[in-house]
């Protein structure tokens, strides 16, 4: 019987280069707290890999996961992107109103709920630079669709993941937030209670391995617990 | 014979058909029942069943899975009970998928067929029932027929409503390859990966194909309808 | 036997109609709005009466539902499936008498036709054949031929005047005409604002000089009724025997024995008090005087007693005058043998 | 000044008519599905002829819009407005004539009301409005007066005869009644599986014994032109000269001086070879025969002049014989008095 | 006069009519002519037309919030056409959420309001162009007062449909309290926070009473109409 696994859609892309490597692995992306949701209805999911640790609580707490599973896979880096002509940016608030514009958009996840948005708040709060933005926000159900904001130039700034800032050609990383500013961004990895915990258990240390990780770090992630 | 579309793709247009296709036809029969009570008959609860037609079209599409997955999944009070007695599992199944899609298809065809029996000429039915037809067979042969551009029409935007289904298909079903992953939720998961525009213009164009193809065929069939009854 | 008496409230009209009739056909005679297509409706259960009651041959037709009425109902406005071909719209409620059917309305080119491609004619015959062909108990047939052409109207008047003498069906019949109300029916029901101003057998409501206001200047007359005696091949005539005389009218009416109903209206009765002679007119009739009733106008209506049959003549008052007509008197009574040719000749159904 | 001559496929009928009328009331009379709504379809632009013209007055109408062809027209099946009231149908092509159409048309009591709730006379007679008070330059009619009553018919034709007079207004008339056709029309149309198959001033045709098989044995017969001679208010008697004779007709029907037309039926008229004594018919006319023409059947077509006045009797073989009728013989035409009332007689617009 | 919301749910309520009002009203007309051109008029183009209409209803809504904003940002085409000769900025505004949300409900506008020119008797087109009138004035006085009923119940499904739209709206102009947060945008954001069952509650409960009361107004009008027409 094959591994089905629920995983974060932000990390499609080097999951399916691993679950190419492995034997019958099927890989379902959504949003976190979607797939989280849909486990504790009882999706068919071995595996579950989610981008915030608050709704890996959730399931625990639903009893949900394999005891002891639960790890803690990678991390990531929340940056500021503008257009290539840019030039490189302060954290300070003059230089992000500046930035902005008079009528500019900080594009952003949206910060109560999209992981990468509530990973910003915090760091734009713990730098003293959430007064000066937080009515300038464009909040977005995606980190995706933040980026195609400032790619498409409808806003001069955005706050997304590197891994995202990684792939878009035309923008540039013009700030990144210091590890500190935020809670650890954590992709962590669980397995679910049922029939397959062995087959999903073997999946997680094949993620884990250094092939797995590989494969992570080559789209831009981190390895987690290293900043 | 995949067009050149890798399996999974290809996969994925495949079972969006199904699904459509499935959803479709199967809500055709409670749509049309549902259109006639809602325009022939007043009765307690009238307003409260146009309504709860009506929901999912007001809520996101999100709401609407949630609430499928509340109800039909495994542990929900539907989904328990269908799963015990029938055996039948909706929840991360095509058929899940159908059902989500037929749902959110669902105000929309209600509402055309309930316009095509608002048109209908009551004088009609009222001679054929002087010919000493039942009520199932004027239903039958004079209602229906005279309805059926109107639930042609209906099951086009149903059709095409499930084809393009994606947030209750993807919170209900979610969009597992090979078994749930339909062509938008497909989209979907390729907007996530970076430098796949490509990938994404395809299941584009494709969707749009299968709507030009859909469409094409329904209003050929809707012109043959539309002279049957003109003359 | 119809039994009908009916109240219904439409807006501001009201409909408060009773009457009863012995069977055959019964005509439906008033003014625009007078509440005809109504009273039909009540009867066929298409309109729920505010009270009363509709009682076909004895049974209480009141709370059945209208598809086991079993009626034939040729609607004013046709009301054809619009989705169906002609076949299919007079197969719809059967296939009683098809062939014939379809033979006497002329249907058999337009069998594959969509309704929306028929001419105004067209489309009433096929409604027509569609009632008829229900094989139906009852028959309620609303203003059926008025888009009809003369030479199919009287068609359509021997067929319907076959099936009411062949399988007993009796017919509820509203009309504007009156010469097609005095050869089909037997009772005649004239309605005036919702309300039966006057039923009764049709001959006697015709001929009554009285009911000639509400009938109708043009349209009052005598029904007679004879029997046919002679059929002259070679002139194409048929001898025709009242009570007090023999008629010579043109065309075969009928087999030797039948009896035919002949409407003579009293504008083409001439009154003379000497014999005529010379004269083309091949019908004269001796009768004396009933009844003088001077109208409204340059008419009068004199009602006559020929045998025991009843004629009613309208001539002008000073024709009245100069020939010193009084109650009592024995006139000749003209009528034109071609006057009461085909369209005024009905069979059989004595009232 | 109307000059038509359409060609049209539909189906698999083929219309294929022309016809010049010279303005006036023109009739289209022929069977059901003869092609007459057709016809004027084709004149209204409502349908595009596949090669043909329509000159009304000099200008071509072929090619112009029909919303700029200034017609009215009473469509064989009113096509009221179901969303607006009876006031608003009759008010959306103009208000010419408002008080006076509504009267006549006994509107009154429905302005308020919405087309479903009337009745079928109802409908047609507000239809009928909505043409007239468009004030059109060219009025088409199909079959306008089949839902209604005697007596509302009559007035509607006193209503055409003065538009026809006053206004000049080109008619296009189909009609299945010969007797209004006699009455109102100038020029008559007779339409045969989609083609004309006779044309011509009306006392023309109906008075021509070749055109009885066409026009029906019924419906055969003369059209009088006669002047108002005088009025006995007492009598209530009209006085109307003819060429020969002088008639008298009951009701007073115009006043001193006007033209009247008379429809005399060619089956109303009784031949003497003596001049007839005490008798209640008021009118009597010598004529010579001019044609003795046998048909089928029991009938003979007796055409006669009586002065310059053409007049068309049909009697029996049998009498014909008996009465040793000839070409050239002098015989007296019996005319009842009361037979030729109110419906047959209209005014002026000699042929 | 908040009805005990707070006053950032309350102004997402606001905001979600006012767009949904303003997308339904304002895509009327189009919507009126665009059905008239698939229901009366034969032309090249006519199923491209058709396909375009109906490709909201196809796509994810993602997918067609993309496309708005390739085409209807301040840098697309249109949007740069828009804001140098009109002065109008689409991107963050709420008139961009309601352009987003007319266009995702345009299909099933056009759709009921096509259905309702079909059941048009084209007779009676005629017989006022007999009395004279012009084109525009029978579309005005004829068919469009006949094609109410239909009209209204596209504009009921649009309306529903424009205030349950996410996907679109949120790719397009983002969610911006006071601008483009509707009520779906809500909704969505507290789904994907755990434990905030209660709140969303409130607000799909917010939502059920908009579409109820919506479709109650709609079903009066309704019926009146149907009333004026059928007599
Ligand atoms: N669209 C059509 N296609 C085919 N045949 C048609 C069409 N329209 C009319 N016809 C046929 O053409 C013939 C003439 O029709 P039309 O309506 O002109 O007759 P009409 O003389 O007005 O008859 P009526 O007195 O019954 O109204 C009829 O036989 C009819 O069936
Ligand atoms: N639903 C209704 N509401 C109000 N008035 C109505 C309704 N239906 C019919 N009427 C009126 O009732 C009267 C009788 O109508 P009905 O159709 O019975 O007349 P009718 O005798 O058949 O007339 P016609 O010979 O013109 O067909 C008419 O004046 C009509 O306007
Ligand atoms: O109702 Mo949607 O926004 O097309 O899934
Ligand atoms: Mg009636
Ligand atoms: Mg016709």
């Amino acid at each position: 019987q094959g591994v089905t696994v629920f995983a974060a859609a932000s990390l499609k892309e080097p999951l399916d280069q691993i679950a190419l490597t492995q034997p019958d692995v099927t890989v379902t992306y959504a949003g976190s707290g979607t797939l989280a949701r849909q486990v504790m209805a009882g999706a068919p999911a071995d595996l579950v890999v989610l981008a915030h640790p608050d709704w890996m609580d959730a399931l625990e707490q639903d009893d949900a996961l394999l005891p002891g599973s639960r790890v803690d896979l990678l991390s990531n880096e929340i940056v500021l992107v503008a257009p290539q002509e840019t030039p490189a940016l302060d954290l300070t608030p003059g230089a992000l109103t500046d930035a902005l514009g008079p009528d500019g958009r900080l594009a952003i996840g949206l910060t109560a709920s999209v992981p990468a948005g509530i990973y910003g708040r915090q760091a734009l709060i713990s730098l003293d630079l959430w007064d000066a933005v937080s009515n300038r926000l464009a909040e977005t159900d995606s980190v995706r669709s933040a980026l195609a904001l400032v790619a498409r130039g409808e806003a001069p700034l955005g706050l997304v993941y590197a891994t995202d800032a990684r792939v878009e050609p035309t923008l540039k990383v013009v700030a990144r937030f210091p590890q500190g500013s935020h809670a650890p961004i954590l992709y962590q990895a669980a397995v679910v209670r049922g029939e397959n915990e062995d087959a999903a258990q073997a999946l997680l240390l094949a993620l884990q391995s250094p092939q797995g990780l590989t494969a992570f770090v080559g789209a831009g992630f981190l390895p987690a617990g290293q900043p | 014979m995949t067009l050149g579309l890798d399996p999974a793709t290809w996969g994925a247009v495949l079972l969006s058909l199904r699904i459509a296709a499935v959803a479709t036809l199967c809500s055709l029969p409670l749509a049309i029942a549902v259109a006639w009570l809602l325009a022939r008959k007043q009765f307690w609860g009238r307003g409260l069943l146009n309504g709860l037609v009506h929901l999912p079209l007001v809520l996101p599409p999100v709401v609407t899975g949630y609430l499928l997955l509340i109800l039909f999944g495994t542990q929900g009070p539907i989904g328990g009970w269908l799963r015990d007695t029938l055996g039948v599992t909706l929840a991360f199944r095509w058929t899940g998928a159908a059902l989500a899609a037929a749902i959110m298809a669902f105000p929309l065809v209600v509402r055309a067929i309930r316009l095509g029996f608002d048109a209908v000429d009551p004088g009609l039915e009222d001679a054929a029932a002087t010919l000493g037809a039942s009520r199932t067979r004027i239903f039958a042969t004079v209602t229906l027929p005279l309805i059926g551009p109107a639930v042609l029409a209906g099951a086009v935007l149903g059709f095409a409503k499930a084809l393009g289904e994606f947030g209750a298909t993807i919170t209900f079903v979610a969009a597992i390859p090979g078994q749930t992953q339909t062509i938008p939720t497909a989209i979907y998961g390729l907007l996530q990966v970076p430098g796949s525009d490509g990938a994404v213009a395809v299941l584009v164009t494709i969707s749009i194909v299968l709507a030009l193809g859909t469409l094409a065929l329904a209003e050929a069939l809707s012109r043959r309808m539309q002279r049957r009854i003109r003359g | 036997m119809i039994d009908v008496a009916v109240q219904k409230r439409l807006g501001d009209f009201t409909l408060d109609a009773q009457f009863a009739a012995p069977g055959g056909i019964t005509a439906i005679f008033g003014r625009s709005g007078s509440g005809k297509t109504s009273l039909i409706n009540v009867v066929a259960g298409l309109l729920r009466p505010d009270a009363g009651h509709v009682r076909i041959d004895g049974t209480d037709l009141t709370q059945v539902p209208v598809r086991r009425r079993r009626i034939g109902y040729v609607f004013q406005d046709a009301r054809l499936f619009p989705h169906l071909s002609v076949a299919q719209n007079l197969a719809y409620g059967g296939t009683h008498d098809r062939d014939a059917v379809i033979d006497m309305l002329g249907l058999g080119a337009l069998l594959d036709r969509r309704p929306a491609k028929l001419s105004g004619g067209e489309t009433s015959r096929v409604a027509l054949g569609r009632a008829l062909m229900s094989n139906p108990q009852l028959l309620l047939m609303d203003e059926p031929l008025a888009a009809l052409d003369t030479p199919r109207k009287a068609e359509v008047m021997g067929y319907l005047e076959r099936l009411r003498d062949r399988s007993q069906v009796p017919i509820l019949y509203v009309s504007h005409d009156m010469s097609e109300v005095a050869r089909l029916s037997r009772t005649l029901v004239i309605m005036d604002a919702g309300r039966v101003v006057r039923a009764g057998p049709v001959a006697e409501v015709l001929s009554d000089p009285q009911a000639v206001p509400i009938v109708g200047v043009r349209d009052a007359g005598a029904v007679l009724t004879g029997r046919v005696q002679a059929f002259d091949a070679d002139d194409d005539l048929t001898q025709v025997a009242l009570s007090s005389a023999t008629l010579t009218l043109p065309g075969r009416l009928g087999a030797l024995g039948a009896q035919v109903r002949l409407r003579v209206p009293a504008q083409d009765v001439i009154l003379s008090t000497q014999a005529p002679i010379g004269i083309s007119a091949l019908n004269v009739l001796t009768c004396r005087i009933a009844t003088l009733i001077e109208g409204q106008g340059p008419g009068v209506a004199v009602s006559l007693t020929c045998g025991t049959d009843r004629l009613l003549a309208r001539i002008t008052r000073r024709s009245a005058r100069a020939m010193g007509l009084r109650v009592g008197q024995e006139v000749h009574a003209i009528l034109k043998a071609t006057a009461i040719a085909a369209a005024d000749v009905g069979t059989g159904d004595a009232p």
